[in-house]
């Protein structure tokens, strides 16, 4: 449904360096329809720009983003409304998502004037209720409330169902519960999880394996703007394979085993080399990195791919 | 941080392009001909020697001549003010303007640069003090806010009136008393003093408001700030609380410092004609007064080069005090 | 016994009336003991971190006692806690990124702060100096501005800085909340070797993160609404909770491995109360499945096995 | 609403609330909106600023009305001390002319000046500083330029060259009414600078993207989402431009480059120090027209801090 061919986003940066910066480079997954797809990252990984290359926020540097055979960015003037119709994202501070000024749920009149303005009050009422009712909210508890009336978790709710009011195919959910608290971000979680059974197809965007781990198929371990590794949720966190996968993986506070334990558990690593872009993080691989040549996605097992340049000379498949 | 300079020294050139430009098109953009208007007038000769007034009209002819095209009358201004040549003054009697000027910029810079540093030094300290204590915070910055908002040429109106006109204190105009010729004598030195107190002092107060207001809220702004909180909480005393937090208050200062320099070089110009002191503002008083333009563009970008300048050392100012630009401009570590 | 506080009652003084923010604390801390306190946000525990060293403005002292090493600290008199504060009680605060003044080159700020408590810094600066190794930073960094510092360096910097005179307690308060991963485990297992190598006897520290604090602390003290709920050893706590809004917690947090498809998990119902006008009896009493009549009344915090406090009357106890 | 408490409605502060015309969509916070006039009621700083406006503003309006005598009438007694008889209230120029008229007039063009300078100058203030801010990129550079260049232009200057050639070839632009767009043309670049920056710190959250995606862009945004947030601090702006046209104008009109027709209080000044009021000790000349300017700015500048607490939690007391 949602393809990224080898999307990149370079930056100029600094008010008096004036360097180039590669957020992104060559990033490239899909998202099929009823599918939850984890991409997972730490803070600048790129994660959150892909997330708005792919809301149109951002523009795409090189590469493609494609829905349903359409090139997102040749999408231009009104043809964006028709584009976020299916479209839509949920972003992560709940409380600088909605205007302080105003009710919270003007985001849903928003939403009227802009895509039902023939609709009738009656009708539109009764849309926004159902949607309302579908992330388990209260009508008559939410609406008419001002934000900071409202917690995290009933704000975030209400973003979700803002986008139901649209025909919407694809969620870009971005970090939407690490501000939440942790007795009610399990259950905007399900709330996701939920939607796939209409079958939308989700973007979860986090840093938190865990979360990541909990609701998708799929996952996209992302570092420096570059894939590491990617699959079958089972398979990466089954198998991990990049070393940074593993010192991830491996640095994920648990609840029930102890950092040591974990480490312990995670067999020897693969070694890294010059020019992979963990290179400087990870002492075993002892080279220089002054190569911008990242290693290729390698097939390591069905719906299983990794970006290390040990891999290579045994690589099935190249992807990308 | 070579770049960081660039970017400022291009956006002064770029200013002072623009200003000279607007300087150049005013007369042949106003309606009527002031030429003919100035004529006339210099060719009553009533305040011009015959030599004077010639030369005049034949500079006139050359730096308005119609006969010319724009680009290239505009071209001659350009080539002439290189060459320090911006015309010649009528209320000068015929001396060059860049003469006249040079002979009043000095009064104007000796009344600015005292006002400004001592206001800024003592104004920042009140400021600070004022933060610190209710009582003071109540009366200091009432007066603050009184002095911001008096008008230059009214606050000087008062002091003479006052100082100079009931308790005679201090001369009430000019540069130095009508009976003494310049001379580096006690007696003139003194009386140049005199002269040149309540000009000055004028202008130090009312700038002094300003910049007691302004360090007050900065300062309150820091002492809220995270790292204020930090050193409380390890139980560092008041005192370095308080010298941290000042610190750092300093810097938006000098940013303010910059921006309120077309104000304050106003602030001169009107104070000077209260006292009739022979500086800058004396000078665009008389201009005006005998509609001699030349003299009032020469002034104007007289005005522009010194804030200009001005704003440049403010700017060098800035990046030696404060290590988080001279670190981005290193390009950073972190 | 380090730190024993007694029915600390601490509000936030606000237009609408007082925030009983902190409403009757009474737990105690042994030497060498690190102790998480965990609990929805808004529920006090920032509270009870702050009150311990320094109540902001809008925070009011209301009754209780706090005893440190058994001397009685006047958390109520600002200036009468100067003296305990960095030797005796200190803190690592939440905003440790902005912590550092922005315009002073670091070691100069030590130097004078050191200098201001009455110590000459010639006699701290060897230590200082070993301790930069302990967290894993070069020497340099005491020529270095804030602002030349990466996030993770400027933790482990004010870690060092708050430590220096050897305080008997140390509060982290939120510190590893902004961090990835990666650098959320090396500022935790430092934290647990600062206490190994003696640099503070005991450590409250506070986090909205379980997972975090079953790694690292050997109690967890979990706080509802303003009031203690439970406090048992970590294991305890995480194994086998007693108070059910414990238990709902634990039970709600998603594990690496732990998947929506084959285990969903929920979250607690409802949101906490307002503490503006706190309910009367069991503050949870709201969202508890549990509740039943003698809820009404306020059940005491009261050790029901060695070690073990819970504040529920479902809890076989002494006075169940 | 917060009109409701300002009587002095020409001092501006009513002129646009920004909450006022925002999209049919929403309604602005009723409870912050009580949360300002509970403070405002309660701020000793903004009372105070709002009654000397308020007495001044009155002065303006119903002064000519009781004074009818014309400003520029030679008609009394010359260099006449301040007394109670009619004419003579403030006393007469060395041209027996009534000073109270002049006051009175002058303190309209004030106002006028103020209201009509500072209003020129908010509006390219803020224009160009929503517009900055929003777009970003090459726009934010050009406009920034663009600030930059005016900022260090001493307008004074500029504005002396220029009118003192209007003297001769266009005496009829030498009104309150050119010298207020004059004055507005020029003192805009710090709004524009600090709206610039607010902006900026606004178009980064959340909301602004989540109206992207409901369709809408520039413009709208702009005024839709963006300036609504900032309704008190544009208020503050204009207070402040308010404050500073009437201070430039002042300035212009002593230096002698004033209306040639009608009276401000600045031509009050300059007709003063021109006439030698400072050696013949006719203080009543020169003394009313600084004080009703510093009485005006001062009270605006006092209302700004009084709102700034009113708006801004942070500053206030509890």
């Amino acid at each position: 449904m949602l393809s990224l061919n080898r999307i990149s986003k370079n930056y100029k940066i600094g008010t008096f360096g004036g360097k180039d910066f590669t957020a992104v480079r060559d990033v490239s997954f899909e998202l099929a329809e009823g599918e939850v797809v984890s991409l997972i990252g730490e803070s600048g990984s790129g994660k959150t720009t892909v997330g708005k290359m792919i809301l149109k926020l951002i523009d795409i540097s090189s590469g493609s983003i494609v829905l349903d055979g359409v090139d997102v960015s040749t999408v231009k003037g009104k043809d964006v409304k028709g584009y976020y119709r299916q479209v839509q994202g949920v972003f992560q501070d709940p409380f600088s998502s909605y205007n302080p000024i105003f009710k919270a749920d003007r985001v849903f009149s928003l939403i009227r004037v802009e895509y039902f303005p023939e609709m009738a009050r009656s009708e539109w009422d009764d849309k926004v209720e159902a949607a309302v009712r579908a992330v388990t909210l209260d009508p008559g508890q939410v609406l008419n409330k001002y934000p900071h009336q409202l917690s995290g978790g009933q704000l975030q709710r209400l973003l979700v169902a803002r986008a139901l009011l649209l025909d919407l195919k694809v969620l870009v959910a971005d970090e939407i519960i690490s501000m939440l608290d942790a007795s009610t971000r399990i259950d905007v979680l399900n709330l996701l999880a939920d939607l796939k059974s209409r079958g939308m197809g989700i973007l979860f965007i986090t840093h938190d394996l865990s979360l990541g781990n909990y609701i998708s198929e799929k996952t996209v371990i992302l570092r420096h703007g570059v894939i590491v590794e990617m699959g079958a949720t089972e398979k990466v966190f089954g198998n991990p394979t990049h070393p940074y996968t593993r010192m991830l993986i491996s640095s994920v506070p648990q609840l029930h085993k102890k950092w040591a334990q974990i480490e312990s558990e995670l067999a020897a690593p693969i070694a890294g080399r010059g020019g992979c872009l963990f290179h400087e993080a990870y002492p075993l691989a002892g080279r220089t990195a002054d190569s911008k040549d990242d290693p290729t996605l390698a097939k390591i097992e069905d719906n299983h791919f990794v970006g290390c340049f040990e891999l290579e000379s045994e690589k099935t498949a190249r992807v990308a | 941080m070579r770049r960081y300079f660039g970017r400022k020294l291009l956006t002064y050139a770029i200013t002072f392009f623009i200003a000279a430009t607007i300087d150049w098109l005013i007369p042949r953009l106003m309606p009527g001909d002031p030429i003919a208007g100035m004529m006339q007038r210099t060719g009553g000769g009533s305040t011009l020697s015959p030599e004077a007034s010639a030369a005049m009209v034949q500079y006139y002819t050359n730096l308005f001549g119609l006969n010319r095209p724009m680009w290239e009358q505009y071209l001659g201004f350009w080539t002439s003010l290189f060459h320090g040549d911006l015309g010649l003054s009528i209320f000068g009697h015929g001396r060059a303007v860049t003469d006249t000027i040079m002979a009043a910029v000095p009064y104007t810079l000796g009344l600015l640069i005292p006002a400004i540093l001592l206001s800024y030094w003592l104004g920042n300290s009140f400021g600070a003090v004022a933060a610190r204590r209710k009582w003071l915070d109540n009366s200091i910055l009432p007066i603050g806010y009184l002095l911001t908002a008096t008008p230059y040429m009214w606050l000087g109106l008062m002091l003479a009136y006052i100082v100079g006109f009931t308790f005679r204190w201090f001369p009430l105009s000019g540069g130095y008393g009508f009976n003494l010729e310049p001379a580096l004598t006690w007696l003139f030195i003194s009386d140049l003093i005199a002269h040149w107190f309540m000009p000055f002092f004028s202008l130090f107060l009312v700038m002094l408001g300003g910049w007691a207001i302004g360090m007050r809220n900065m300062i309150i702004y820091e002492l809220e700030s995270d790292y204020s909180r930090y050193l409380e909480a390890l139980g560092a005393p008041q005192r370095l609380v308080r010298k941290y937090a000042f610190r750092n208050a300093m810097l938006p200062q000098i940013t303010g410092l910059a921006l309120q320099l077309g104000v304050i070089v106003a602030g001169a110009l009107v104070t000077e004609i209260v006292f009739s002191y022979p500086g800058i503002g004396q000078l665009v008083f008389n201009a005006i007064k005998s509609e001699d333009y030349f003299l009032l563009q020469g002034i104007f970008l007289f005005i522009i080069i010194g804030v200009l300048a001005a704003n440049f050392i403010v700017d060098i100012v800035y990046v030696i005090v404060d290590p988080r630009t001279r670190v981005a401009m290193r390009g950073g570590t972190a | 016994m380090s730190l024993q506080v007694n029915d600390l009652k601490v509000y936030y003084r606000t237009l609408a009336g007082d925030v009983k923010a902190l409403d009757g604390a009474t737990f105690s801390i042994a030497d060498g003991e690190i102790m998480g306190l965990a609990g929805e946000s808004g529920c006090g525990k920032s509270t009870l971190g702050n009150s311990l060293i320094r109540l902001d403005g809008r925070m009011k002292y209301v009754g209780g006692s706090v005893t440190l090493d058994g001397a009685e600290m006047p958390i109520w008199d600002k200036q009468a806690m100067v003296p305990f504060r960095f030797r005796e009680v200190s803190v690592v605060p939440q905003y440790a990124m902005s912590a550092m003044n922005p315009t002073r080159k670091i070691g100069v700020m030590i130097g004078e702060l050191v200098e201001s408590r009455g110590l000459p810094y010639k006699q701290i600066k060897v230590e200082l100096g070993r301790r930069i190794d302990v967290v894993g930073l070069t020497q340099d960094v005491l020529k270095r501005y804030p602002i030349e510092l990466s996030g993770g360096m400027k933790q482990r910097m004010v870690m060092v800085i708050s430590t220096l005179l050897n305080p008997s307690l140390l509060i982290a308060d939120e510190i590893t909340s902004a961090l990835d991963v990666s650098t959320q485990r090396a500022v935790a297992e430092t934290l647990v070797s600062f206490r190994d190598h003696g640099f503070v006897k005991s450590m409250m520290v506070i986090t909205h993160d379980i997972s975090i604090l079953y790694q690292i602390s050997d109690s967890i003290l979990i706080m509802y609404a303003g009031k203690l709920a439970e406090k048992a050893a970590t294991s305890r706590i995480i194994q086998s909770p007693m108070h059910p809004y414990t238990q709902m917690l634990v039970a709600s947090l998603p594990e690496v491995g732990v998947r929506y498809v084959d285990k969903k998990l929920t979250g607690i119902p409802g949101s906490p109360p307002s503490l503006l006008t706190p309910p009367t009896g069991c503050r949870f009493r709201a969202r508890c499945p549990l509740a039943y009549a003698k809820c009404a009344e306020e059940p005491p915090f009261v050790e029901v096995e060695p070690d073990h406090s819970v504040a529920c009357w479902k809890v076989p106890g002494p006075n169940a | 609403m917060t009109s409701v408490n300002l009587p002095s409605d020409s001092a501006g502060n009513t002129v646009t609330a920004p909450e006022t015309q925002t999209d049919a969509v929403a309604a602005p916070s009723k409870k912050s909106q009580h949360e300002v006039l509970y403070f405002a009621l309660r701020s000793k700083k903004f009372i105070f600023a709002v009654a000397v406006l308020g007495f001044l503003v009155l002065l303006a309006i119903f002064g000519p009305i009781i004074d009818s005598n014309d400003p520029l009438a030679q008609t009394l007694g010359v260099n006449t001390p301040p007394s109670t008889d009619p004419g003579y209230w403030f006393g007469t120029t060395t041209f027996g002319e009534d000073v109270f008229a002049q006051f009175v007039n002058g303190l309209r063009a004030t106002f006028f000046v103020g209201l009509l300078g500072g209003g020129i100058a908010s509006l390219i203030g803020m224009s160009i500083g929503f517009i900055a801010g929003y777009k970003g990129g090459w726009v934010d550079e050009l406009l920034n330029m663009v600030t930059n260049v005016f900022l260090v232009i001493p307008t004074l200057a500029l504005l002396l060259v220029i009118s003192s050639y209007l003297q001769r070839s266009w005496p009829e632009a030498r009104g309150v009414f050119f010298e207020s767009i004059f004055v507005g043309v020029t003192a805009w670049p710090w709004a524009a600078r600090a709206i610039r920056a607010q902006t900026f710190s606004l178009r980064s959250r959340d909301f602004i993207d989540l109206a992207k995606l409901s369709g809408r862009r520039g413009l709208k945004i702009i005024v839709f989402e963006i300036a609504p947030n900032m309704s008190s601090y544009l208020m503050l702006t204009f207070i402040l431009l308010f404050g500073n046209a009437i201070l430039i104008a002042a300035s212009l009109d002593f230096i002698g480059l004033g209306p040639t027709s009608g009276m401000s209080l600045g031509l009050m000044m300059f007709n003063a120090v021109s006439w030698a009021a400072l050696l013949l000790g006719t203080w009543w000349w020169f003394v009313p027209p600084g004080l009703g300017i510093m009485a005006t700015v001062g009270a605006l500048y006092v209302m700004n801090v009084g709102l700034d607490e009113i708006f801004n939690p942070k500053l206030r007391e509890l």
